[in-house]
C-alpha cells in the first residue's frame, strides 16, 4: 500500500511499518486501482434503548480520527464509535444530530446560536442532550449556552476528549458513558462531563460556568474552579451532590448575543495606547488584573475615558482562582471610583461570554445590574478550603 | 510430516540513558505509593482491521493499574505527547544498523504498534524501522538481518490476577533495539551463538543497560506447522531448552493432528456441576468455591489418552487456554481421580455420560467467562486439528512453553502522527558512522593506546560494558590507572560489600570532588565507602574532617606528643601515627618532620 | 480620638470602638492640638548577626500598613517590623536598601532595571539578597531579574506576604524568616518564597521562572506550575532539593530590555481587527492561545501579515499547566507553517518578559534560538506526573 | 475597704442563619478531617500600643490548629476578605436595640478587636457598635443598656495542651449579638432577671440559636477593687453562685492585703530542687518528671498561713498563674506534707531555708517557662497588696473563678478596613422598626390571632423560639393545626427517640413533598420517622410504597382476599386490615368498598 503525503512516498510493509521514501528518488512504474477499503468496523445501526438522549456533534477530538494525508488529527464525526465500546449504549434510544464538525477554537458566538437553538430542539424531544465538542473552547460555548437558557427541562452536557478515539487508551469513551448516565438524572443545567482523574474510573461534571480547561492535554484538564464538581460519575453510577438546579418544567431560549466583547490581559509592559486600541469599537471589555484586580495606574486615563464612551470595563483576575475585590487596596478603591465594575470571581472568560449574553437581551441602563447577580451558579458564594481531590 | 526445522531470532536490547521521547532517566530507584487505573480500548489500525491479537484481549476485558516510579513524567502516563526523539539512541541505532551490514532507512518514520495487554499506557508501542536487509558472519553461515527497529520498551509487569494487572512505569519508554534475524539459524546452539554475537556489540560498546530484564530474546520457530513466536527469553541458555521442548511438542501434536481432525467437537459443551462437589474434599476446588467460582464438567470428544499421556500432552494445552481467562483450574480424565477429587467421579461421568473414547474435564471458572474458555477451547482443538500451529507463545520458569495470544498482523500499525518523519541525513549517518561498535580485537587495542592500561585490564572493562564509564572516569581524574583501578576494583568491591548495584552517575560527582581537592587513590577510596556504605551525604563527605589528610602542622602537633611518651624513629613513627588516626597523611611528609623535630633543639 | 475622612468623623471611643458621624451634623466647638503619638513600638536598631544578607524594599502587602485615612491598606514600608516578629533576625547582618515604596501593579520594566542593579550590589557585597515585593507582579519581576542575572554569586529570593503585617495573621514573617534562611544556601538562582500551604509551618521556594500567582487571596497563592518547588522552609530549615543552580564564582547582571512586546489572550470572540491592533507597534507578541496552542483560522492572514512586518509572534496556551505542541492538529501545523514559534509549556507571562530580555540582547535574526532555548529553566523537561501536595 | 457591689452583664446571643461575613450556615454537622495550623503575632493596635492582654499571650508562644467544619469557606480561615455583611443579622440587631430603648448609631463601623488567643484565626475579632445608651425596666429599676454591638463569634476551643490549642471552626463568624448593660445590677438574682429579660427577647422572636453555647454570659464585678470581667458563664444559674464566690474572695484578699503590702518579694525566687525529689513518692511528680519538666522551690515571704488557711487561699491564685504556662502543678506549705510529698520537706526546707513567717511552695515546670511563671507570680502578688483586683477571670465547673489573663485594653481596636462604613439608612431603621420584638403577652396574641391556635400551643412555641418554624411549616402545609402539632409534638418525639437534634431545614423538604403528595398527617408522622429514625434518604422516601395509602383498588383486592378466609363485617374490616399492611388508607374508604362488595354479586 503506497500513499503520497508532500513529496514523499509513504509504503506499508507486510509487517506495518510504514516506509518512506523521497518521491523524487522513486520511479512509478505502473499505478494499481485501489483496492475498495476492507472495513472490518462495519456500520450496524445502534440498537435503541430506553433513555431518550440527543446527541449533538459539533466536531472536536472526541470524534476525531488521524489524517493519513496531513499527518495531523483532524474532526472526523464517526458516530460508531460508540458502539463497540460504551458498555452502556442499549439502554439508549440516541437521537443525533451531527453538524458540519468543526475546530473548536474557530467556532464563533454565531456557532453558538446554532448550537443552542439544536440542543433547545434536542431537549424538546428527549430528556437530555449531549453536545460532542472539542475541548479548546469547551467552557466558551457551555458558558455561552448556561446564560441562554435561563430554563432547561434537562440537562445539557457537553463531552469532549483529550485522546482521540482512535487510540485504545482514548478518554472519549469513558466520559460518553459518563455524560449518558448523567443524562438520566434530575439535572437542568448545562455542564461538562469529563475526566475526573488520570484513572478510567471517574468522570467529573462540572457547571459549565465554574468549568476551566487548565492544563493543555491531560485528560483531566478540565476543573470546577473555586467549588466542587456537580457530581460524578463513578463505578458505574452518576451521582449528583451538591447544589445543582433541576430540570424546570420548560426549556426557554435567548438566542441572542453582541459579540463585541474583548479581554484585556493586563502586564507590566501593556500601555495606555494598547489598552485604547483593544477597546476600540467594544461594547465591553473584561480586564484580566492582577491580585485582587489591579492594572496600573497609567491605564487610569484611558479606562475612565472609555467608560464615559459607554463602554463597560469589567475587572477579573489574571489568577483564576478566587475574588477580585476592589476595597482592599487603594488601587481597588480608585479603579472603583473609575466605574470599573468588579466581578467577584466570576471567571474571565466566563464574565466575557455572559456581557455577550447581558448586552443582547438588557437594556444598557441595567447591565451592571445583570452582569454581577448570579444568574447560573456563575459566582461561588462560599469558596471551599479544600477542594476534594479526585 | 514436518519440514526442516527453521529458527529466527528477535534480540530486543535496552538502550541505557534517557528515554526515547522524553528526558526520563532509564534508571529508576523506586516506585512511588502513587497510581492510576486504566481500561484500553481495541481501535482498528490503518486499514480499517483489528488486529487479532488486539482482539483477543479485548474479549479478555482487563483493567491495568500502572505504579509510578522515579523516572516517569506525564509522557510515560499518556497524558501528552511525545516529545522531541532521543538523538544518541537514534545515532546508536543508526550505527548498529551499520554494524550489522543493514541498509539504513532513509527517513525515520514512527509506527504505533497496538499492543492493549496493557504495557503501553497508550495502548500502543511506537516503533520505527531503522535498518534493514543485514547479515552477520557465523560459525554456521551467515545469518541474514531482516530488520533493526529502534523502539519504547514496555511496562514491567507486577502482578496480574486475570482480570486485573499492575505494571510498573520504570521501564516504559526505554530505547529498544529490536533486531529480528531471517530464519537462518539450524539449531539452539546456533541460535546462542548469533544472540551472543550481537548482543556482545552493544554491550561492549557500553550502549546497553545492565540488569536482568536489558537484553531479552524472542525466538521464531517453525517446523512446518506454522510459526510459533516465544516469548520472552531470558538467558541465552534457555533458548537451546525451549527449541528442544517446542520440537518435541510440536511432533506429539503432528501424530494427535491424525486422530483427533474430522471429530465433532458439538460435544465439548460445559455444563454446571457444581452440585456435585458441594462437599469436596479438593482443597483447590473449596478455595475457588469461597470465592465465588464454579465447576463446570464437559466432554472432550474422542481425547482420552491424549490428555496427559506419554508425550501427549492435550491437556496442557486446553488448560493454557483456560488460566488466560482467569480460570481456577483445570481437571481432566487423564489424571483424575487425583488433586483431592474421587468421590464426585462418578456422579460426574452419570452426569456428564461421556462415551468409550471420548475424555472429560472439569474446569474451574468465573461463570461469566465459561462461555469465552469453551469457544476458545473449540478453536485451538480445531487448529491443532488442522496443524495449524503458529501462535504466540511465552516461557515459563522451568523451560517449558505456554500459549499466550494469537500472533499479532500487520494490521496492528498504524502511523505516530505526534512524531514527525525525520529524514536520515548525511550528517547523521557521518556521526554514526564515527560510533559504529568494533570488533572486540579492535576495541581492546583501542582501549590499551587510549588509555594505557593493559590488554587484560581493557578486555576485563569491555566485557563489562564499562568502557564509557572508563572514559569519564579518566576524563574527571586524569589518571588513566586510577580509574582503571576504579572500574575493575574499586567500584565492585563496594558493591560486594553493599550487596547492591551503584549507579556511575552517582560515584561522578565524588570523582569531582576528589578532583578538587587533590585527593590521593586511599582518600577517594575511603570516600566511595563512606558514601555508599555508610549512606553519607555527599554535602557532609565535603565537609569531613576524615577526609582531608593531616597538614604539616597537625603531623607535626602529632608527632610531638608521641615523643613525649616514647621513643620515636624513623622506622616506628609511621605504625605509631597510623595507631593513632585515621585519617590520612604523606608518610615521606612525616618523616620529614620527624627528621626536623630531631635536629632542632626539641630534644 | 477623632479624625476626619470625606464627609464623616471618626469617633474613636475609650473602649476602642470607631464612631462615624456625618460631618454636617457635628458643630465643632474647640479644636485640642493632638497629643504626640504614644508609640510603644519603638524602632530599636536591629542587631548584627553573622551572615550578610541584602535586603531591597519595593513596596507591597509585606511592608504596608493600614491607611486610616483612605481606610484602604498603602505600602508604608518599616523594617522594624522584623525585629519583633522574625525568630532567627539576630544571626543576620541585614544591609537595608529601602526604594520608594511602590505598589507592585505600578512597576515597569524601567523599574526592573533599577531593582536589578540595587540586587546586583547587595550581592557583590553580601551572601544573599532578599527583595520585598508585592505578590501582584512578583512573578514579572523576578522572571525579569532571573534572565537578566545569567550568573549569580548567591540567591535573589523575593518575599511578599498575602496578608498585611499590622494582622496578627499576617503570613509576611514567615515568609521572610524562610527567605532569610534560604539565604544561606548555595542557590544561585531568582526564586520566590512564599507559604506553600494553609498552615504556618512551610514556606515553598519556587523557581522565578516557573512561579505564577494562581489565587488572588490565599497564604499560598503562589505555585511552581508544571513542577515541584526548588525547597521547603519546614521546622525552621531550608531544605534545597531537585534541581537548582548553585552559586556562581560571580555575579553577571544584562541590564537591558525592550519593552515593546504585549500578551494576546485569543478568545472566541477575538476578530482579525483585534489582534491587528494588539500588535500594533510590538516588537515581539506572546499568543496565550487555546489548548496546545491554537487559535482560529480567521487570525491567519493577520499573523502572517505581522510575521512578514518583523514582530516575532509566540504561542502558549491559556490554560497555564501543559506544553503548547503545534504538531499533533491541523491548526497547530498550520501556525506553525506561518512562522509562529511555539514555547513548549514556557508560562505566557515569562514568554513575555523573556522576549523583552532578547530582543535587547541578541541579534534580531537569533530571536527564536534564544526566545526557545531552556536559559533560566523557564521550560519544564518532565512534568510529573502527581505534584507534591504541600 | 469595700464599696458597694456593682454588677453589669454582657450577653452574647448568636444569631441563627448565616455567617456574619459569608454566607455559610451557623450549623455544622461535623468536623471534617481537614486541619491547618497557625501562629499569631502581636500587633499593635490603630494607636501604637500593643494591648496587655495581647502581650500577655505573646509570652505564651502558642501554636494554633483549627479544624475544618462543614459550614467554613476562605473567609474563616483568613484565606479572603470579608463578603457582604449578613443583612438580617444587622437588621436584628437594630431591631433589638430599638427593642432595648437604645439609640441606633448613624454608620455601622467595623472594627478588628485583637484576639490572640487563637479564638479567631485573623487574630482579631470583626465588631460594630449598633446601639447604645438604652434600658429595660426590671423589678428593682431600670438596668441601662451601655452597648449593643453586632459581632463575630469566636471559634470554639477543642483542646488545649498549652503550647498547642485546637479549635473547631463551626462556631467562627456567627453573628453574635454582645448587650453590655451598666453596673446597674445590684445582686446575683437581679442579674438573673436581667438576664432572662434580655435573652428572651431574642429566643421568643426566634432569632437565636439554640445549643449549648448559643447564649453566653460575661459577668463585670466590682466591690471597690478594680473590675473583674468573669468569662462565659453559661448557665443563668451559675451567675449567682460565681458571684457569691468572687464576693467572698476578694472580701479574703481585702484582708490579705493588709498584712502583705511592703513585704518585699525579693526572695520569691525559684531554685532548680530536682535533685531532692529524685526517688519521690509523688505520682504526678514522677510523671512530669518522666515528661521532661524539673522541680522548683521559692520562699513565699511573709505568706505563711495565708495560703490555705480558713478562707486564705492565696495558693490557689499563685496556682492559677503556674497553670496558665503550662505547669505539672504547684504545692505549698499550708499543704505540705501531703500529695506523697514527705521525706523531701526536711531537705527541700534546709535549702530555701524560709523564716519564721515565710510560706514556701515548689512548682513544677517546663524549664523555659520558669522565670516567666516567677515574673508573673510577683505582679500577682504585688497586685493583691494594693488591692488592684482588675483582671479577666473564667468560671470552672464547680462554679468558682480562675484567673485568665489582664483586662484588655481600648488599645486592642482597629478599623476593619475590609468592611465599608455602611450608614443605616431611613429604609433600614424602618424595616427594622417592623421586626422589633415583642413583648410575650403581645406576641402570644399575635400568634393566636394569626394561626388561629391556642394560648397555650401559642406560649409553648414561643418560648421554645419555634415562631419561624411554625410560620415556615404552616406556608408549606397550609395546615395551621398540623404546623403546630408538628412542632409541639411530632418533632420533640421523634428527637426523643433518636436522642438528638434535627434542623428544622431537614424537615423543609419532607413537609414539600407532603404537600405535592397531599399526605394526612399519620402519613406525614410515618415519612418523619422513617427519614430520622431509620434514615431512609429523602428520594428512596419519595418512592417509598409505604408512604403511598392503599388505592380503592389495592383495598378492594385487599378485603376481597380477606373475605375469603373469614366473615367480615364493617366492625372488623378496619382492624383486619390493619393486621395485614403498614401501609395506610382511608378506613371510610374501605367500609364504601365493602359495603359495595356485598351489594354486588361477588358474594
Amino acid at each position: 500500500m503506497v500513499s503520497l503525503s508532500g513529496n514523499t512516498y509513504n509504503i506499508k510493509l507486510k509487517n506495518g511499518y510504514n516506509f518512506s521514501i523521497p518521491a523524487e528518488s522513486l520511479e512509478i512504474v505502473e499505478i494499481f486501482p485501489p483496492r475498495a477499503a476492507e472495513v472490518s468496523e462495519v456500520d450496524t445501526p445502534v440498537p435503541a434503548g430506553k433513555h431518550k438522549v440527543s446527541i449533538i456533534g459539533t466536531g472536536g477530538t472526541i470524534a476525531s480520527r488521524v489524517d493519513y494525508i496531513t499527518g495531523a488529527v483532524k474532526p472526523v464525526l464517526n458516530p460508531g464509535f460508540l458502539r463497540d465500546n460504551v458498555s452502556s449504549i442499549s439502554e439508549f434510544d440516541m437521537d443525533l444530530n451531527l453538524m458540519e464538525p468543526m475546530l473548536s477554537e474557530n467556532l464563533t458566538p454565531d456557532d453558538w446560536i446554532r448550537i443552542a437553538r439544536l440542543a433547545k430542539t434536542g431537549l424538546d424531544k428527549n430528556r437530555g442532550t449531549i453536545i460532542l465538542h472539542g475541548t479548546d473552547t469547551m467552557s466558551y460555548t457551555a458558558s455561552a449556552l448556561s446564560f441562554m437558557f435561563p430554563s432547561l427541562s434537562g440537562p445539557i452536557i457537553f463531552a469532549g476528549s483529550q485522546r482521540s478515539s482512535d487510540r485504545p487508551s482514548s478518554d472519549a469513551f469513558l466520559n460518553l458513558e459518563g455524560a449518558l448516565e448523567f443524562s438520566k438524572t434530575n439535572l437542568g443545567e448545562v455542564t461538562l462531563a469529563m475526566h475526573a482523574g488520570l484513572s478510567d474510573d471517574r468522570v467529573a461534571l462540572h457547571r459549565a460556568v465554574r468549568s476551566r480547561k487548565m492544563h493543555t492535554t491531560r485528560r483531566d484538564a478540565f476543573r470546577t474552579i473555586g467549588s466542587e464538581p456537580l457530581g460524578y460519575y463513578f463505578q458505574k453510577k452518576a451521582q449528583l451532590k451538591g447544589d445543582y438546579r433541576g430540570r424546570a418544567k420548560e426549556t426557554v431560549l435567548m438566542d441572542r448575543l453582541d459579540s463585541r466583547v474583548s479581554i484585556v490581559f493586563f502586564h507590566p509592559a501593556l500601555v495606555a495606547s494598547d489598552f485604547e486600541a483593544m477597546v476600540q469599537g467594544k461594547k465591553a471589555v473584561v480586564i484580566m488584573g492582577t491580585g485582587m484586580g489591579h492594572t496600573a495606574s497609567r491605564l487610569y486615563e484611558s479606562i475612565k475615558d472609555t467608560i464615559s464612551s459607554g463602554t463597560k470595563v469589567m475587572m477579573t483576575s489574571q489568577c483564576i482562582s478566587g475574588s477580585v475585590n476592589l476595597k482592599v487596596y487603594s488601587t481597588g478603591r480608585e479603579l472603583l471610583s473609575l466605574g470599573v465594575i468588579p466581578l467577584g470571581n466570576m471567571l474571565p472568560e466566563v464574565a466575557m461570554v455572559k456581557s455577550m449574553f447581558v448586552l443582547a437581551n438588557y437594556p444598557h441602563e441595567d447591565f451592571e445590574k445583570y452582569i454581577t447577580e448570579n444568574m447560573r451558579g456563575e459566582i461561588v458564594k462560599n469558596e471551599p478550603v479544600f477542594q476534594e481531590v479526585s | 510430516m514436518s519440514s526442516k526445522v527453521m529458527i529466527g531470532l528477535e534480540i530486543h536490547i535496552q538502550l541505557k540513558g534517557v528515554k526515547l521521547f522524553c528526558s526520563c532517566s532509564t534508571e529508576s530507584r523506586n516506585i512511588t505509593d502513587r497510581s492510576f487505573t486504566r481500561y484500553l480500548y481495541v481501535r482498528s489500525g490503518e486499514t480499517g482491521h483489528i488486529d487479532p491479537a488486539a482482539l483477543y484481549e479485548r474479549e479478555r476485558d482487563r483493567t491495568f493499574t500502572y505504579l509510578l516510579t522515579d523516572n516517569t513524567c506525564l509522557l510515560d502516563v499518556d497524558e501528552e505527547p511525545p516529545h522531541e526523539i532521543n538523538r544518541e539512541a537514534l545515532l546508536r541505532a543508526i550505527a548498529t544498523s551499520l554494524a550489522l551490514n543493514c541498509k539504513v532507512v532513509d527517513r525515520v518514520s514512527y509506527m504505533r504498534k497496538i499492543v492493549i495487554d496493557g504495557s503501553n499506557t497508550s495502548g500502543f508501542q511506537r516503533t520505527a524501522l531503522i535498518g534493514f536487509n543485514g547479515w552477520v558472519e557465523t560459525s554456521r553461515g551467515k545469518v541474514h538481518i531482516s530488520s533493526l527497529c529502534l523502539e519504547e520498551d514496555s511496562a514491567r509487569k507486577i502482578n496480574d490476577e486475570g482480570e486485573n494487572v499492575t505494571y510498573s512505569l520504570d521501564r516504559l519508554g526505554v530505547p529498544l533495539l529490536e533486531i529480528a534475524t531471517e530464519p537462518d539459524i539450524v539449531d539452539g546452539d546456533h541460535a546462542v551463538e548469533t544472540a551472543e554475537l550481537i548482543g556482545k556489540k552493544l554491550i561492549m560498546a557500553g550502549w546497553a543497560r545492565r540488569g536482568p530484564e536489558a537484553i531479552r530474546q524472542d525466538v521464531n520457530f517453525s517446523m512446518g506447522f506454522g510459526r510459533v513466536e516465544i516469548k520472552g527469553v531470558p538467558k541465552l541458555s534457555t533458548i537451546r531448552n525451549s527449541l528442544k521442548y517446542e520440537v518435541q511438542r510440536q511432533k506429539s501434536l503432528e501424530i494427535l493432528s491424525e486422530k483427533i481432525s474430522g471429530q465433532s467437537l458439538d460435544h465439548l459443551k460445559f455444563r454446571e456441576v457444581t452440585g456435585i462437589f458441594e462437599k469436596t474434599e479438593s482443597k483447590v476446588i473449596k478455595r475457588n468455591l469461597d470465592n465465588g467460582y464454579r465447576i463446570y464438567g464437559t466432554i472432550l470428544p474422542a481425547l482420552k489418552g491424549f490428555l496427559k499421556n506419554g508425550d501427549f500432552r492435550l491437556g496442557k494445552e486446553l488448560a493454557d487456554v483456560a488460566k488466560l481467562y482467569g480460570s481456577g483450574g483445570i481437571m481432566h480424565s487423564d489424571e483424575l481421580p487425583g488433586y483431592g477429587v474421587e468421590a464426585e467421579l462418578k456422579p460426574l461421568v452419570e452426569k456428564l455420560k461421556p462415551g468409550e473414547s471420548d475424555g472429560y474435564a472439569i474446569l474451574i471458572s468465573d461463570p461469566k467467562k465459561i462461555t469465552l474458555i469453551e469457544k476458545e477451547m473449540k478453536i485451538r482443538l480445531r487448529r491443532i486439528a488442522s496443524l495449524d500451529l503458529s501462535e504466540t507463545r511465552v516461557i515459563s520458569d522451568d523451560e517449558t512453553t505456554h500459549y499466550l495470544r494469537p500472533l499479532p498482523g500487520g494490521e496492528r500499525m498504524y502511523p505516530e502522527t505526534d512524531v514527525p518523519i525525520m529524514p536520515v541525513s548525511r550528517e547523521m549517518l557521518e556521526e554514526a558512522g564515527k560510533i559504529i561498535p568494533k570488533t572486540e580485537d579492535q576495541m581492546i587495542g583501542d582501549i590499551v593506546s587510549r588509555f594505557g592500561i593493559s590488554r587484560q585490564d581493557a578486555f576485563v572493562i569491555m566485557s563489562g560494558g564499562h568502557l564509557n564509564e572508563l572514559a569519564e572516569a579518566f576524563e574527571i581524574l586524569g589518571n588513566s590507572s586510577l580509574a582503571s583501578r576504579l572500574i575493575i576494583q574499586i567500584i565492585p568491591d563496594i558493591q560486594k560489600k553493599i550487596k547492591g548495584e551503584i549507579d556511575f552517575s552517582d560515584i561522578v560527582p565524588i570523582l569531582k570532588l576528589s578532583r578538587e581537592r587533590n585527593w590521593d587513590r586511599q582518600i577517594l577510596e575511603k570516600a566511595l565507602e563512606m558514601r555508599f556504605s555508610a549512606n553519607i551525604s555527599l554535602e557532609v563527605l565535603g565537609e569531613s574532617d576524615e577526609l582531608k589528610p593531616l597538614d604539616a602542622e597537625e603531623l607535626k602537633i602529632m608527632i610531638l606528643d608521641i615523643m613525649k611518651h616514647e621513643d620515636v624513629s624513623p622506622k616506628n613513627i609511621i605504625p605509631r601515627l597510623r595507631g593513632r588516626t585515621s585519617r590520612l597523611f604523606d608518610p615521606s611528609r612525616a618523616l620529614e618532620i620527624l627528621t626536623s623535630l630531631k635536629k632542632s633543639n626539641h630534644i
